[in-house]
């Protein structure tokens, strides 16, 4: 199956831009089933961290405002091709996911 | 051909109700206001003009009917058979005036 | 055209009818594109492509950030696993199509002379399924969405070229039913297709601007970001449909297959863009 | 990290309580009090303790006008402040209005993008932490209920 997380890394120089993509359905807990007509649960993820070689990078504190199928991009320096990039999240239904990569 | 079928359907279906009145002495107006409103509404259909609610309003009248709400029943498939025959007539037109739009 | 504006109104009249009884195909595209050139005379015709993107800066703007990363790409990703798996007898789904992977896309909608109907890719597809001893797809099923939007990726910057062959009058009959769906009011609202994306595009409905006709079939299927899911061309048709408050048709009926050729063929020329992301 | 991580290994203690809570290795953890507040003040007083940021204009806030769909907005947020910790949003008229909290860690630079909700028009801010204080700049989205695109 393909992964639920997706990441473009771009370097320029010393600069390394991150983008990256992940399925995720941010329930807000208000929304209503069209169906059934029951509030679905809310279910978002909670902490979403990038590392660069294993140095924590950045760290993304969520709530469900961030939208579903969420976007994040980030630069950072000091960065060369082989360099493995990590990107894991944990979510407040105890899910999680990671995705690991290398700059190429 | 498909018109005269389909009264010929709607007579046999007159001729059962009158049976039933006979039978039962009740009320079956709302019957027969029914199967009028649904047999314009399959004509809009079949004119590829049917709309949104139409089929919705029917339902509900029938429902309405199986609740003993005669009132609201009725007051149903008149808004049906209205839309059903304003349905028809837009078709009509249209057959005449489309071809008036394209752009040259 | 010029010619007749020194002749009395009525002869006008009858010319003009007489012309549209015998434009083809090509004769009302070269219209429709003259009409939005001169209607938007800024705007190059290949960005027709991008719908009301081209014409609205502000959600244009918002629209490349959706790009820098479209959701629309998983969807591309898992309809190549699907393209790239065998069926259970061994056949793949490449088997089925004439042409190399980035024609495959731009090969439908077509005319097919023995069924005497509209052939889309969905139903091309599923006709490939069918043949061998798999079940047809649902229209709206994830997989033919994937499938469709791994296909639509592929055909990127081949152009739109959908034919109405001359000498196929079951051909030119799909296409002047679609036409006519095209131009018919309907619907307790009673619009027309044609009266926002012809007659009034680029003008406002509410919060929302009206695309232009031409475009309208070159980038599906598309991200719905109101929807946070991908739906099919014929899936927005029967949006459309309730807009005005009609009653939608099934998904791949005669109707939404012939209004898909002749709406299709309104963008010719233009390059194939889809999988897209829209609002 | 791979020093620590033996350490604690050899230590055998306390080895499930780490293993539950990895992230506190890493990062705080997830602010609950902040993203459950129902106002900015209440927000900002959680998570920066004071409601009172800097005005800057040396933070850049990227968002639409108008926004094409509120559920999905674009946003981007630069700062040239320097020792910057991290970067929050904050949509005052969202029911909870924190957004989000990047903690940027060093060699990151302080430019993040995202995409929110937004339930209605509302003033979007940017809060900047550094290492002297919290600074902010604000912007309206205008939120509309769509046509038929919409």
């Amino acid at each position: 199956m393909a992964s639920n997380i997706k990441i473009k890394a771009k370097i320029s120089g010393d600069l390394v831009e991150i983008k990256s993509l992940m399925i995720h359905p941010m329930e807000t807990g208000a929304r209503k089933d069209p169906e059934t007509g029951a509030l679905i649960p809310q279910h978002h993820i909670t902490q979403l961290t990038f590392t660069h070689n294993d140095q924590v990078a950045l760290v993304a504190n969520l709530s469900t405002a961030i939208s579903k199928n969420p976007y994040f991009s980030y630069k950072a320096s000091g960065a060369k091709a082989g360099d493995v990039l990590k990107v894991s999240w944990v979510d407040n239904l105890g899910g999680t996911d990671e995705l690991e990569t290398v700059l190429k | 051909m498909g018109r005269a079928l389909a009264n010929r359907r709607s007579l046999r279906r007159l001729m059962l109700i009158t049976v039933l009145i006979a039978l039962t002495g009740c009320a079956t107006e709302f019957e027969r206001r029914f199967d009028e409103a649904e047999r314009l509404r399959s004509e809009a259909a079949a004119a590829g003009s049917e709309w949104l609610e139409t089929g919705d309003l029917l339902e509900q009248a029938q429902q309405a009917a199986s609740r003993d709400d005669l009132d609201a029943a009725m007051a149903l498939v008149e808004r049906a058979r209205f839309q059903a025959e304003m349905a028809i007539k837009q078709a009509a037109h249209e057959a005449d005036n489309w071809a008036g739009r394209v752009v040259k | 055209m010029r010619k007749a504006a020194a002749v009395p109104g009525a002869i006008v009249a009858a010319l003009l009818v007489q012309q549209t009884a015998l434009a083809g195909p090509e004769e009302d595209r070269l219209a429709l594109v003259a009409h939005f050139q001169s209607r938007f005379p800024d705007i190059p015709f290949a960005e027709f492509a991008n719908g009301i993107y081209a014409i609205d800066s502000d959600a244009r703007s918002q629209w490349l950030e959706i790009e820098e990363f479209p959701p629309y790409e998983f969807a591309v990703e898992r309809g190549r696993e699907l393209w790239q798996k065998a069926l259970p007898d061994g056949t793949m789904l490449a088997d089925c199509f004439a042409a190399q992977l980035p024609d495959i896309r731009g090969q439908f909608p077509n005319f097919d002379v023995a069924s005497g109907e509209v052939i889309t890719l969905e139903l091309a597809i599923n006709d490939c399924r069918i043949e061998n001893n798999q079940p047809p797809l649902e229209y709206d099923s994830s997989e033919m969405i994937d499938l469709t939007a791994y296909l639509a990726f592929e055909a990127r910057g081949t152009k739109v070229d959908v034919r109405v062959p001359d000498d196929q009058p079951g051909a030119l009959a799909a296409y002047e039913s679609g036409k006519r769906f095209y131009y018919s009011k309907r619907g307790q609202l009673n619009f027309a297709c044609a009266d926002c994306h012809v007659t009034s595009a680029g003008q406002w409905v509410r919060a929302d601007r009206l695309s232009a006709s031409i475009g309208h079939t070159t980038h599906f299927p598309v991200y719905r970001s109101k929807l946070g899911g991908m739906i099919s061309l014929q899936k927005r048709f029967a949006g459309c449909i309730r807009d005005v408050r009609a009653k939608p048709f099934e998904l791949q009926s005669t109707q939404y297959r012939n209004l898909e050729y002749f709406l299709s063929y309104m963008s010719n020329g233009l390059e194939w863009n889809g999988p897209g992301a829209r609002k | 990290m791979q020093i620590g991580r033996r350490f604690v290994l050899k230590a055998g203690v306390a080895l499930a309580t780490i293993a539950a809570l990895p992230r506190t290795l890493l990062a705080a953890a997830w602010p609950a009090d902040a993203f459950s507040a129902k106002t900015a003040t209440e927000a900002l007083n959680s998570l920066l303790g004071s409601d009172q940021t800097t005005p800057s204009d040396q933070i850049e806030l990227d968002v639409p006008v108008i926004a094409e769909n509120g559920a999905v907005v674009p946003i981007t947020i630069s700062t040239t402040l320097s020792n910057v910790e991290a970067i929050s949003i904050v949509v005052e008229k969202n029911p909870r209005p924190l957004a989000a909290m990047f903690e940027i860690m060093p060699g990151t630079l302080p430019e993040i993008s995202s995409r929110i909700k937004m339930g209605e028009t509302s003033d979007v801010m940017a809060v900047v932490k550094t290492d002297s204080g919290s600074y902010s700049t604000s912007k309206q989205v205008k939120v509309t209920i769509g046509g038929c695109g919409g």
